[in-house]
């Protein structure tokens, strides 16, 4: 219902575009604007959209040969920019510039939503669609927000996996990234309901996670630390991608097959841990399919197509997603142990 | 005579100044030869050109028959020239001892440390020239006479053939003057060179064989010392009479205008009593570390004490900061003038606003019209050597910065004016107008404190003179007192009796 | 003399941590473990190394904040090509980190000498041109542990000898081993051979050391390149420890290891400062941040205490400098 | 033409700096084309200008006085995340409407005061080198962020509070005049009044301030106080632009605004520099990030550009700076012959 209203102000800003263009030499985008203003074409190659992930690592650069695969499938005008540091006032300015530049739409994995949320609200006013990813939170401000899964159910998953690994009883502490980040917060508090709901012999040594500052040897120190103050731990779950710092602690201490870790996780980073068996599970879902998938549902949305539940958004996990306050839930989540975490490539 | 070092023709330039025009010049083994002339006239300059600081633009430098048109340190110290320059270029960080040694072993090429040779080169230097200095004291603690002594013994303690000294004197007592005059001869016997800049002219004349006289630049010429007496030497210098006119308290208000009682700082001063007037030159000397430093510091709101009290203008007050004493009128010029004195990097006027900033503003709107008006005056007054008012002070010579820095102080009109060794490397030509600049504040109602060590000087200016020995106040003279004839002869009798107690606590 | 004043400065660093220790002791007895001191050493070793590195720029009269980001440079480029050309030894990646950081060093020195500009300013820049260049023209991919050299592995879980006790074997690193190396060679360059007198005499004042006969321009190069060969030494080990090769890094954690530096008592103008001490300044800031969990400390608390630890202690340190100075009177400000 | 060149000698960095900007700024506007300069894309760069802006001049000021403050970002955060308790109501003593956006301002600027004051006595009374005090302060004042909040965003204003960065004068963003009038009152000041003139003076050499009877403590506090303000004002910027705020919002900054300060031509050894300068750096620095965000760089080489342009910067300044002192001397040579 939000491409209809956006129209007069699309067609605004395609007034403005052209009345430059009349002076100046012509560029694509001028001339795509305005054949969208008069009507949509559904060809993907008519429309621009650029995609603003957090910052740079191998989580993300994951995520950008999804959406180069994208224009490879389709020929969608499709680029991605990386913010120089995962600082949501970095993103903020990219959304900025690409607001006055007049793209389709831009899609964007949010590093503070809230923090997000006027510059998004700019970018509807200006007709641009915008896509978020991760954001399930603001998903009434955007016009779509594509998750993997929902994650209540991808925390709980933490808490089950970790659980198993331990058989059900023991102590045990969970890391984040920093309590600034809302999607490890939520899988945090999930998995420690469900483990308290599931699992009474279980118990959280914390009331609030650690923090691992999203680097190994922030995991890596912290739990050395932990040892010594709750010498009777019995396991960790980590839900920023730094397990592997748990696991090096725990190697060097000789503990990696006792304690079991159980971590958000990239396959490459990853593997050598879960052989070993000093990683029980990782978990993980795909960030180009992600990636994928985001572009895939702004491309539709841009062009008027919409997204419903049961729109197949031609990438696997997503094939037929599921519509509901406005957030589109695939279902995605990937499960590493030993024995398949070899058949993942990123 | 052998000749060691030759100048043909070197001219240097910095922006805004000619500092040396073509200058020719030639020293021979054997002989103390005397550079003078007014501030900023060049001196310092020609020996940073010969000892490889400076760059020439132009002209030939020969060195024991060896041509160079620009040297490095390395290769005038390997020629055999040693300076102590005018800012003693030494370590704050490092202990005396390796201040002494370090040219000399960082001249002999060595590349690995030996404390115990650097401690006995150190120790030889020392007892040469007779002093203790806590040779594990770092440079930063020492006072500016101790200071200068390091400088010397460095540069001693390398065997040169040629030595520069510039103004190594202006710390020092009289006692270490004469002490260092002598060894100065004892290396012209052994055949060394020594090349002396000084302002002050008996030194100069009780050392000298030649004397190489500067103007602006330019050499005058070269004089046997034998030749000149002070009047004719200073006429040389400046172009033309000066004339130190003796100071009579003319002032009839005989109300102390401050009043310092029973003043103490545990292991600086104890128990100082003065009283001042309006229009009193009150000298205060003693030997280094006698206190004297330490009790300017406390009138200037620097140093705490810790009991008596300062009464000014019949009221006691409380001097615990600066702007407290500016309040009080009472100004000091510091004795470390470069860190204390100057805001190096800008431009004069700006310096002689600087303690005058908020007197100067209206509503906080700094009035610039009336700043540059002060400027000029001061710089007008003093007679400061410069372009403009606009000229960065950095490049001024040392004598036109101190001008500078009192013209700063003179300009805040204060009531005391505590000047720590005022005139310290100022030629005779600005000395004489500073003093009478002095002698007419004083004649306006001032009341001005004289630190300094040079007796004549103190004998010329001041109506009353307080001798401090190992922090307190051995004697006070009087107006009369000084009038006695062998006046002088007794400041100098008590602070060698100063003198004699520190040895012996010493040993 | 000179020993007994420099003592009076470390003393209270010691009995900073003495007192904190005593603290955290009280507050959970785990803490007084053999084990605490081994992972103390071991976490810190790598900052150890920089901080000694910084040390000496800093004792020059400079600064250096690109080091992380040659530390950065040499291990993950190093690594790189170890990995592309199945290399496997120890010695090889130690030495061309190793040069790698000599070669960055000498640029910095080389652009501080050629602009005449405050080292800080320029090593910021080189540190994001350093960091640029890495990523742009070498790669800026990430490795897992199991791709790294089998050496590196070896080398960062080694240990010198065990202790069992009841619960776990506890391991003295091995990485103590270079630290030690390191911190004695610095020990004997600074107060054993000219050019280190001359790095001090840099520091105090480079007018006068030049004319004291000293080169300035060739003991800059060499201070330089030492820190940015610390830099590169530290980045192998640094990767050794961690298992994990990234290209972001390490860059943007050098204001700590300069707080640790100037609380060890190293004057930032320059001209003074002492291993021992900066080996206690970087114990204080490590002490801090591996003490939290042990006292009970929520994460969002983290923060709070160690910004006020941090205040604490500087404000302690450069109180008592002050108080000395000023009974000289002596005015720094 | 005379009269330039004049000026140009008069302050060569700032002519330097603003022919720099007028080339890279050709150079961009042929790279990208007509679009860099469309009336869109200047309201969107100077929309963006302010926060940055005034975290920039808060860094200026520090540096100035030879210090250096990494604590105005966490200062900024932690004010904009008090001054949100007051605007979603948690702490608004029953005010509503206006009243309450003028309540949040004061308490902005009280408690940025306070924590620049912090800072100012941390430094003064204890001789503390900046540097290192205000990265515990940085620290302290994350913390109190962190513990207030316990990390997690504070939203939910009054809606009226984001109009602030909405508005727009003369189609220029309010926030932007805001911003210029800040900095030319910062650059009145010190050009013209006595507080001004005592700044340049401390800064220059604190000793010789110290023995010239100027109130060094009351410098070095009201330096802090006045860094503090500049960025709680960033702080309220922020907080107006984004709708909420949290501990660790726009931590690339602080990196960013020792760049422009340096760019601008500020001696971070005290005592130099001039507000325009940084204005002009401030604005060439975010054309140049406008126009690599047009061009879809990658984060490292945006990081190798800004290398590259300090060094390019500092080196120029250099050359241009030894030139200029050669021109001087044989100038002045020629008028001394
Ligand atoms: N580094 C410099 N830059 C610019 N000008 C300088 C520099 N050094 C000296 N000058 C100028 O050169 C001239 C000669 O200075 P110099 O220091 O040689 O004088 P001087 O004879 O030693 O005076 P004084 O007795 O005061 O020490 C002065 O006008 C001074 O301002
Ligand atoms: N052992 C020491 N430790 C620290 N500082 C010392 C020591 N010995 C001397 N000093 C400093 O040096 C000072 C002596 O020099 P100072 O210049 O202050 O004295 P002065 O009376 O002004 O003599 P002059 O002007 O001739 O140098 C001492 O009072 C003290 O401040
Ligand atoms: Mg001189
Ligand atoms: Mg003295």
């Amino acid at each position: 219902g939000c491409g209809s209203s956006n129209q007069p102000a699309a067609a605004d800003s395609a007034a403005t575009d052209n009345a430059a263009a009349e002076t100046e030499a012509e560029t694509e985008d001028t001339t795509e604007a305005s054949a969208e203003a008069v009507d949509k074409s559904a060809d993907p190659a008519d429309y621009k959209v650029v995609m603003v992930v957090k910052q740079s690592d191998s989580w993300f650069d994951d995520m950008v040969t999804g959406v180069e695969q994208l224009q490879k499938d389709t020929g969608l005008n499709v680029s991605v920019q990386v913010p120089e540091t995962g600082d949501a006032a970095s993103q903020i300015a990219i959304m900025e510039d690409l607001i006055a530049q007049g793209v389709d739409a831009i899609c964007v994995v949010p590093n503070d939503p809230e923090a997000l949320v006027p510059t998004i609200e700019k970018a509807r006013e200006a007709g641009i669609v915008v896509v978020t990813h991760e954001a399930p939170g603001t998903a009434d401000k955007v016009d779509l927000d594509v998750e993997a899964f929902i994650n209540e159910e991808f925390g709980q998953l933490f808490g089950k996996s970790l659980a198993e690994a331990m058989g059900g009883k023991g102590k045990y502490a969970g890391f984040v990234g920093g309590l600034t980040m809302e999607t490890h917060m939520a899988w945090y508090k999930a998995a420690v309901e469900y483990i308290e709901a599931n699992y009474p012999d279980m118990e959280c040594v914390t009331e609030e996670p650690y923090e691992d500052g999203n680097s190994v040897e922030g995991a890596h120190d912290k739990t050395l630390e932990i040892l010594k103050a709750y010498p009777d731990i019995n396991g960790f779950f980590d839900c920023s991608a730094q397990g592997g710092g748990i696991c090096e602690a725990l190697l060097e201490k000789d503990k990696a097959t006792t304690i079991p870790v159980v971590s958000l996780a990239l396959p490459s980073m990853s593997s050598t841990y879960l052989k070993d068996g000093s990683m029980a599970h990782g978990l993980a879902w795909r960030p180009a399919d992600a990636g994928y998938a985001t572009c895939y549902a702004a491309y539709l949305l841009a062009s008027g197509q919409g997204v419903e539940t049961g729109t197949d958004l031609k990438i696997t996990g997503y094939e037929s997603v599921n519509v509901e306050n406005n957030i589109a839930y695939g279902f995605a989540p990937l499960e590493f142990t030993a024995e398949n975490v070899d058949d993942y490539n990123f | 005579m052998e000749q060691i070092l030759c100048v043909k023709n070197l001219s240097k330039s910095f922006i805004g100044v000619k500092a040396l025009k073509e200058i020719n010049l030639s020293i021979n083994k054997g002989e103390i030869h005397c550079l003078a002339g007014e501030n900023g006239c060049g001196k310092s300059t020609l020996v940073k050109n010969i000892s490889g600081v400076h760059t020439p633009d132009e002209g030939e430098i020969i060195l024991n028959g060896n041509v160079y048109h620009s040297l490095t340190p390395y290769q005038a110290m390997k020629e055999g020239v040693q300076v102590i320059y005018q800012d003693l270029s030494l370590f704050q960080h490092m202990t005396v001892a390796e201040n002494i040694a370090i040219s000399k072993l960082s001249f002999e090429k060595k590349k690995i440390v030996n404390w115990k040779e650097i401690k006995k080169i150190a120790k030889e230097q020392l007892d040469r020239i007779g002093v203790s200095i806590d040779m594990d004291q770092t440079v930063g603690e020492l006072s500016m006479a101790n200071r200068q002594l390091t400088a010397i013994c460095r540069a001693l303690a390398q065997d040169a053939k040629i030595l520069f000294m510039d103004e190594p004197t202006t710390a020092l007592t009289k006692k270490e003057v004469e002490r260092l005059l002598k060894i100065i001869v004892e290396l012209k016997k052994k055949g060394l060179a020594i090349v002396f800049i000084s302002h002050k002219l008996d030194e100069i004349f009780s050392v000298a064989d030649t004397i190489t006289i500067f103007r602006n630049g330019e050499k005058i010429g070269d004089f046997n010392s034998k030749d000149l007496d002070e009047k004719s030497l200073s006429h040389y210098m400046t172009g033309r009479e000066v004339e130190y006119p003796r100071y009579h308290r003319k002032c009839k208000d005989n109300q102390p205008i401050m009043e310092i009682e029973h003043l103490t700082r545990k292991d600086q001063y104890e128990d100082i009593n003065i009283s001042i007037r309006k229009g009193d030159i009150i000298g205060l000397t003693g030997l280094l570390g006698s206190g004297r430093t330490e009790l300017a510091m406390s009138l200037f709101g620097l140093n705490k004490t810790q009991s008596g009290c300062i009464k000014v203008e019949g009221k006691e007050v409380k001097i615990n900061s600066p702007m407290k004493a500016k309040e009080f009128g009472i100004a000091l010029l510091p004795e470390d003038r470069f860190h204390q004195g100057l805001f190096i990097e800008r431009k004069i006027k700006e310096n002689v606003s600087s303690a005058l900033v908020n007197a100067l503003s209206n509503r906080g709107i700094l009035n610039r019209k009336k700043e540059e008006k002060l400027a000029e005056e001061c710089v007008k007054e003093l007679k400061v050597r410069t372009p403009s008012i606009d000229t960065i002070i950095g490049t001024l010579s040392g004598g036109n910065q101190q001008k500078v820095v009192i013209g700063k102080w003179i300009a805040t009109k204060p009531k005391v004016f505590i000047m720590d060794t005022p005139t310290v490397g100022i030629d005779i030509g600005s000395k004489a107008e500073i003093y009478e600049q002095i002698h007419k504040f004083a004649d306006d109602g001032m009341a001005i404190i004289f630190i300094s060590d040079e007796i004549q000087e103190l004998m010329a200016n001041c109506n009353k003179i307080v001798v401090l020995a190992e922090g307190k106040c051995v004697v006070t003279l009087n107006e009369d007192d000084l009038n006695q004839e062998d006046a002088a002869q007794k400041i100098s009798n008590l602070i060698s009796s100063g003198e004699n107690t520190e040895i012996k606590e010493a040993m | 003399m000179k020993i007994k004043k420099v003592d009076q400065f470390q003393k209270i660093l010691l009995l900073i941590i003495i007192i904190y220790s005593i603290l955290v002791s009280i507050k959970n007895p785990a803490f007084l473990h053999f084990e605490t001191i081994f992972d103390i050493i071991r976490t810190s070793s790598t900052t150890m190394i920089v901080a000694i590195g910084l040390l000496v720029v800093m004792i020059s009269g400079g600064i250096d904040v690109s080091f992380m980001a040659i530390a950065l440079f040499g291990s993950y480029t190093t690594i790189n090509v170890m990995i592309a050309l199945g290399i496997d030894n120890l010695g090889i990646a130690f030495l061309f980190s190793g040069m790698i950081g000599i070669g960055l060093g000498l640029i910095n020195a080389l652009l501080i000498n050629w602009l005449k500009l405050p080292p800080f300013i320029i090593t910021l820049g080189t540190q994001n041109l350093y960091h640029g260049v890495m990523t742009t023209f070498i790669s800026d991919k990430s490795f897992g542990a199991g791709v790294l050299p089998e050496c590196l592995h070896e080398f960062g879980q080694g240990t010198i000898f065990k202790i069992v006790t009841e619960d776990g074997a506890v391991g003295l690193t091995i990485s103590l081993v270079p630290v030690l190396l390191i911190g004695i060679a610095t020990w004997l360059i600074l107060y054993k051979t000219m050019i280190g007198r001359g790095i001090v005499a840099i520091g105090n004042d480079e007018e006068s050391a030049r004319r004291a006969g000293f080169n300035p321009f060739k003991i800059r190069l060499f201070v330089y390149a030492y820190s940015g060969f610390l830099a590169g030494i530290m980045g192998i080990i640094y990767v050794a420890q961690i298992n994990a090769l990234y290209p972001n890094k390490l860059v943007g954690n050098e204001l700590m290891v300069v707080a640790a530096v100037v609380i060890g008592g190293t004057k930032i103008t320059g001209g003074q400062g002492k291993i021992f001490g900066t080996i206690l300044g970087v114990t204080i800031i490590y002490l801090l941040n591996s003490t939290l969990i042990l006292i009970g400390l929520s994460s969002s608390w983290n923060n709070l205490f160690v910004g006020a630890i941090l205040v604490v202690s500087v404000a302690i340190t450069s109180y008592q400098e002050r108080i000395k100075n000023r009974s000289h009177l002596i005015f720094t400000e | 033409m005379k009269k330039i060149r004049e000026y140009m000698n008069r302050d060569l960095n700032l002519s330097i700096l603003v022919t720099l900007t007028f080339a890279i700024f050709i150079t961009l506007r042929i790279i990208i084309g007509p679009s860099l300069l469309s009336l869109n894309n200047i309201q969107s760069m100077l929309f963006q200008v302010p926060e940055f802006g005034f975290l920039a001049l808060a860094m200026m000021l520090s540096n100035m006085v030879g210090g250096i403050d990494l604590s105005i970002i966490a200062n900024a955060n932690t004010v904009a995340i008090f001054t949100a308790y007051v605007l979603n109501g948690q702490l608004s003593f029953g005010t509503d409407g206006a009243a309450r956006i003028i309540l949040a301002l004061i308490f902005a600027i009280v408690c940025s005061l306070l924590f620049g004051s912090f800072n100012g006595i941390l430094i003064s009374k204890t001789s503390a080198p900046p540097l290192i005090a205000t990265l515990g302060t940085m620290t302290l004042f994350q913390g109190i962020g962190m513990a207030v909040t316990g990390g997690a965003s504070v939203g939910d204003l009054i809606p009226e509070f984001s109009m602030i960065a909405k508005a727009k004068l003369l189609e220029l963003p309010v926030i932007f005049w805001i911003f210029l009038g800040a900095a030319v009152i910062v650059g009145l000041v010190l050009t013209y009044t006595s507080f001004g003139r005592n700044f340049y003076l401390y800064g220059g050499n604190p000793v010789a301030a110290r023995f010239s009877g100027i109130h060094n403590e009351k410098m070095c506090i009201s330096t802090f106080l006045l860094t503090g303000l500049l960025a709680g004002i960033a702080g309220i910027i922020i907080l107006s632009r984004v709708n909420s705020a949290k501990v660790g919002y726009g931590d690339s900054y602080l990196l960013q605004t020792m760049i422009v300060c340096v760019v601008g031509g500020i001696d971070p050894n005290g005592g130099k520099g001039k507000v325009q300068g940084v204005v002009i750096a401030i604005l060439l620095m975010q054309v140049m990030s406008s126009a690599f965000t047009i061009m879809s760089l990658s984060p490292y080489t945006k990081k190798l550009i800004w290398g590259i342009m300090l060094v390019c910067v500092l080196g120029l300044n250099h050359i241009i700076g030894n030139y200029s002192e050669y021109k001087k001397l044989k100038m002045s040579m020629k008028a001394k012959a």
